[in-house]
């Protein structure tokens, strides 16, 4: 399987979104720059976390009117496995490929932790690997995770079974303590913790290999190859 | 002609701005108790070329729309004005 | 200060205008016979800038000529950007440490952050993957606003400007005491990695090839920055505060990333940053080395605003720029490279053989300068030197002792001190994973990220107990570099070397320049002894207001070689049942310490002198044991001594400990300033951890239940505290001080 | 009375704003390279109780050098209007 990491100006999570691909998946991945305007064949996307553009004006802002995010879009349409995390994920919200946006942590400062999730959904391409109320530790590092929706969003969002990930305890002010969401189709997956981060036990948690072996076995299924 | 566009970027109603409760904590904290309320919002001015006033602020519009604010937590308007060079 | 119609030269002799850039008479003679004429105002203002202790170090000069900067593995020692060490298989660590304090003073959260964007600059100038940042940090008490606001905003840029580019915040320390208060400490150091073929020197060789100006366009910030580094902080200060800039971590990645591959391009001559004093200091600097001359067109300098005249631009700070230069005919080449990152490269001179800066604008020379009077050739002066009053006293002074009636409580109250206190409010708000190295992250003894593709990782420390060095220069001196050294080994790893800043207040007076002495003397003899040469460092004097100077603070920053990652060692107990042993020697003391400034309300007395052959061999036994397997856990005592050090090694493991045959004084619970060590070890290992560490001493057990309880040689119990309320005095004082402060 | 204070904070002249040079950049990416320049800044608004406008400005002047705006790097300017409850 074949993975894209989009490179923004300012991404700098890349490295760690590549790594957890090649190294700890052990699957094909590729960088692919902003300019682009095609993923060169890709079958998941991945976009990664950082300060794209510095993250001035707002958090993804610049970054979902850059080129490569028509392919994006494309890609999600058709149904690919389409992955934003921290950054990447407030990229989706700004491109509207998921519901709702990001204001700062409500106490305003950054927060580098890894925090207990809970998996609410474990019937998605992205969390097949989990179980449903299971607790996993993962690492956030943001400023701006406190996730908003108008209570319309938050309704459907949870009438449709779109929020994967929970935190265990309150801690940046988001609507339902919010930590991860996909669309409606169910292949594209924002997430403010960072997954990439836990793929190996000497960093101190592999519980996020599993979002990634996930992705792998459900495009395995549906693609018949045996790698 | 020159022209300096300022597009206000405000919160929409119902959007709690973490960053404005804290001001008015601080505010509270320093004594001023009689401050009600802080908001704090966006303010960008753009200077562009354009054929009229109204073709600027068109253009501000969809630049607005596209990227300088966020439909889903802000408002905005636009203001327009010539640059005399004096 | 910017006159529109800048005074000729006469005026500036006869109306003495050059003292107000800070030169002396003297200096302004010099530069007159070095010139042969008059400077005019824009080559007085380059020599200003360039003759500042900032840039020049013509005070502390003689003084840094003591460092050992000599070893096996140093591949750079002191001169370049930043150091460079060997780390075999042709790798290579580069790192360095610098102060911001002035800016740091007036605007905490950009001269913070700013401070952060120097320092990486100078480690990826040399050609190095900027992999880690670290800090040192001064401020006065957490109980008055202006501290507390100084406190926030430092953390908030260093978080700010870290994290937005994307190299992890590892480790740092922060001390309090109330002679930072109204001028603190901000230090920052950043690490790098580098393959020996790409290390790069700052260097403008080969007559006609073009200077390339890149990076964020030149403004008025900053201007005179160097020289107000160089001051104390006054009243005045607030007249001269646009000389604080405002970082662009955005720009400043890019230009990582692009530089990075310039780096890699084999017509690549030489590249320096725009530090203090910009274009001036970068362009005579890259000349002088290499033995030749610069002549520039500042009209081709790109400029953020309208007007600016050469000296404004030659001496603005303005941040995140870089100057280059490449071989003749190549310069599209780089400029295209640039371009791909979104960045303007711009050819803005060409190097001459002439040995002389020569600036062009608007038609005419605006300066024509030798450079090595500019960078080599600035006065250099030994200040006398004379024993503090206090210093006399101290040393007289009956020693300073205590009853410890309740041992559990004062121990509490110790934890709550906020130089003891966790530090996680802090580095919760840094980025310390990013890029997914880091394997032993803040809150440990050292920071230790592993080398991808390797077996290697590496350790790094900031350590400096300013009161010892208050007390006496030269034995604290000594401290700070055996500090950093034990901070390392506990870690699992071999110290490198050492990258140093110079924090005191103001060279002239007599007894501050006795501290000066002392310290780098004190700091020599340990380097030499611990086998850490000096590659690199920083000097910041002046630091001082009104209510005096901050304690002496000669930060050492060190790197550490872990060869095998399976050594990594952190300093938190790992399992119920294991050995609590103490490796130590000399005696622990009082003075200077946590306990005496708490009870006794302030600092005095004389210091035991630090034995450095018992210092090594403990480091030895440490390593050794880590290295054979033996040893599972490792920390240091440091502030509030054997108690403080040994609940650190509890917090956040749910398991607790069982202490014996501790003495019931206060020297023993709670003294510093001796080298010691407690380390675990399975019981299967016993007995070969005895035999393997000579000096060691088993003290007690870990333990399944949360209790931290300490018998005396009589066995009578003198601590018995759940570990639990032990960690919440030691967790939550920080945030709690600046809750109720603010 | 109540007035609405409004705090505009910009950047000092000289100072540079990183903010934004990247949306120019964004915007000419865009396409709209008839954009020259665009400078971001902050404004505040602030609902306070007050017994006249000029005591409400004291105030708001005040709370801007000690809070609301950063005087080494920042200009502030202050509008205020009485609030009518219709
Ligand atoms: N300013 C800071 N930034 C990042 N980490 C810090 C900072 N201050 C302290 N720490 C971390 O907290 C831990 C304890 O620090 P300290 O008490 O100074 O340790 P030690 O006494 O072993 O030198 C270390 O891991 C250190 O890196
Ligand atoms: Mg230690």
């Amino acid at each position: 399987m074949k993975f894209a990491v989009i490179i923004f100006p300012g991404s700098n999570c890349d490295v760690d979104m590549y790594h957890a691909i090649k190294d700890a998946l052990q699957e094909e991945v590729e960088y692919i720059r902003h300019t682009e305007t095609s993923l060169n064949g890709a079958d998941a996307v991945l976009l990664p976390g950082g300060f794209s553009y510095g993250d001035y004006l707002r958090a993804g802002a610049m970054a979902h009117v850059s080129p490569i995010m028509q392919a994006v879009k494309e890609a999600a349409e058709e149904g690919k496995p389409v992955l934003g995390v921290c950054n990447g994920f407030q990229v989706l919200l700004e491109s509207r490929l998921l519901p709702g946006a990001m204001l700062r942590n409500k106490d305003l400062h950054f927060v580098c932790r890894t925090v207990p999730l809970t998996v609410e959904n474990e019937k998605t391409m992205f969390t097949r690997h989990y179980e449903k109320g299971e607790t996993i530790q993962i690492p956030v590092a943001h400023g701006e995770g406190n996730y908003f929706c108008s209570p319309e969003d938050l309704q459907e969002l949870k009438e449709n079974d779109q929020i994967l990930f929970t935190y265990k305890q309150p801690f940046n002010g988001s609507t339902a303590d919010i930590a991860g969401i996909m669309n409606k189709e169910g292949n594209v997956l924002g997430m403010m913790p960072h997954p990439e981060r836990a793929v190996e036990s000497l960093l101190g948690s592999e519980d996020g290999l599993r979002l990634f072996t996930s992705i792998l076995s459900y495009w395995r299924e549906h693609h018949a190859v045996t790698s | 002609m020159t022209v300096e566009g300022t597009v206000y970027v405000t919160w929409k109603n119902g959007v709690l701005d973490p960053q404005g409760s804290a001001v008015t904590g601080s505010l509270h904290q320093l004594g001023y108790d009689n401050v009600e309320e802080v908001t704090i919002s966006r303010m960008l001015k753009v200077t562009l070329e354009a054929d009229s006033l109204s073709a600027a602020e068109e253009q501000l519009k969809q630049m607005s729309e596209q990227l300088l604010a966020n439909p889903v937590i802000e408002d905005y308007t636009i203001h327009v004005e010539e640059v005399v060079s004096g | 200060m910017l006159l529109r119609h800048e005074p000729s030269p006469e005026m500036i002799r006869d109306e003495h205008l050059y003292k107000e850039m800070g030169v002396s008479e003297e200096e302004f003679e010099l530069m007159q016979s070095e010139m042969g004429r008059l400077p005019n105002y824009t080559e007085l203002g380059l020599f200003s800038v360039m003759w500042s202790e900032h840039c020049s170090y013509k005070n502390s000069k003689v003084l840094l000529k003591k460092f050992p900067v000599d070893g096996p593995r140093v591949l750079q020692g002191p001169g370049e950007g930043a150091g460079v060490i060997d780390i075999d298989d042709e790798q290579a660590v580069v790192f360095k440490i610098e102060s911001h304090n002035h800016p740091s003073a007036v605007e905490p959260y950009e001269g913070a952050a700013t401070g952060v964007g120097g320092i990486i600059r100078d480690v990826f100038s040399m050609g190095a993957r900027p992999v880690a940042l670290l800090n040192s940090l001064r401020f006065g008490e957490l109980k008055n606003p202006r501290v507390n606001y100084l406190f926030e905003g430092v953390t908030a840029g260093i978080a700010g400007y870290g994290n937005c580019i994307g190299i992890p915040t590892v480790g740092g320390e922060i001390q309090f005491d109330p002679c930072y208060e109204g001028n603190p400490l901000v230090n920052a150091m950043c690490v790098g990695l580098i393959d020996h073929k790409d290390i790069q020197k700052g260097q403008a060789k080969g007559t006609g090839n073009p200077v390339l100006y890149v990076g964020a366009s030149t403004g008025r910030d900053g201007i005179h920055g160097a020289t107000f580094a160089s001051e104390e902080l006054s009243e005045d200060s607030e007249a001269k505060r646009p000389a604080v800039q405002v970082g662009d971590p955005f720009m400043e990645k890019l230009l990582i990333e692009a530089c990075l591959e310039a780096v890699k391009h084999p017509k690549l001559v030489g590249i320096q940053d725009m530090g203090a004093a910009g274009l001036t200091s970068s362009s005579a600097e890259m000349a002088s080395k290499a033995g030749a001359g610069i002549h520039m067109n500042l009209d081709l300098v790109p400029q953020r605003e309208k007007g600016m005249t050469p000296y404004e631009m030659m001496l603005s700070e303005s941040q995140e720029r870089m100057l280059l230069v490449v071989e003749d005919g190549s310069e599209q080449e780089f400029i295209d490279l640039f371009e791909e990152w979104g960045l303007h490269a711009v050819v803005i001179g060409e190097v001459t053989d002439t040995k002389r800066l020569v600036l062009e604008h608007d038609g005419r020379v605006a300066a024509d300068v030798p450079v090595d009077a500019l960078a080599e050739e600035a006065p250099v002066y030994h200040k006398p030197s004379q024993v503090p009053a206090y210093y006399t006293q101290f040393q007289q002074e009956a020693p300073w002792s205590m009853e410890i009636n309740d041992a559990g409580s004062t121990l509490k109250e110790l934890l709550s001190q906020y130089t003891i206190a966790s530090k996680e409010w802090v580095y919760d708000q840094y980025d310390y994973m990013v890029r997914t190295n880091t394997v032993v992250a803040p809150g440990s003894d050292a920071a230790v990220l592993r080398i991808r593709g390797t077996e290697k990782a590496l350790a790094m420390t900031t350590d400096c107990n300013s009161r010892f060095i208050y007390l006496d220069p030269y034995e604290g001196g000594k401290m700070a570099v055996a500090e950093a050294v034990r901070n390392l080994t506990a870690s699992g790893a071999e110290a490198l070397g050492v990258t140093d800043c110079l924090n005191y207040g103001s060279p002239d007076n007599p007894e501050i320049f006795w501290q000066l002495e002392q310290s780098t003397d004190g700091l020599s003899e340990a380097c030499r002894a611990l086998q850490t040469p000096v590659v690199g460092g920083n000097v910041s004097l002046y630091n001082e207001t009104s209510k005096g100077a901050v304690y002496p603070t000669p930060v050492v920053g060190m790197v550490g070689l872990i060869q095998n990652i399976d050594h990594i060692t952190t300093q938190a107990v790992k399992q119920p049942g294991d050995r609590v042993f103490l490796v130590s020697g000399g005696a622990p003391q009082l003075n200077g310490t946590e306990l005496q400034k708490l009870y006794k309300g302030s600092i005095s007395g004389k210091m035991n002198p630090l034995d450095l052959d018992l210092e090594q061999r403990l480091a030895g036994q440490v390593l050794n044991g880590i290295r054979e397997g033996l040893i599972q856990s490792a920390h240091d005592v440091s502030e509030g001594g054997l108690l403080c050090a040994l609940t650190e090694k509890l917090f956040g493991t749910g398991m607790g400990m069982e202490v014996h045959g501790i003495e019931h004084s206060a020297a023993a619970l709670f003294g510093e300033g001796y080298p010691a060590y407690i380390v675990t070890v399975p019981e299967a290992f016993v007995q070969k951890a005895e035999s393997l560490l000579k000096d060691a001493v088993e003290i007690g057990t870990v333990t399944e239940t949360a209790t931290f309880s300490v018998k005396n040689q009589n066995g009578e119990t003198i601590v018995n505290e759940p570990v639990d309320t032990l960690e919440t005095a030691w967790r939550g004082a920080i945030a709690c001080a600046l809750k109720s402060k603010v």
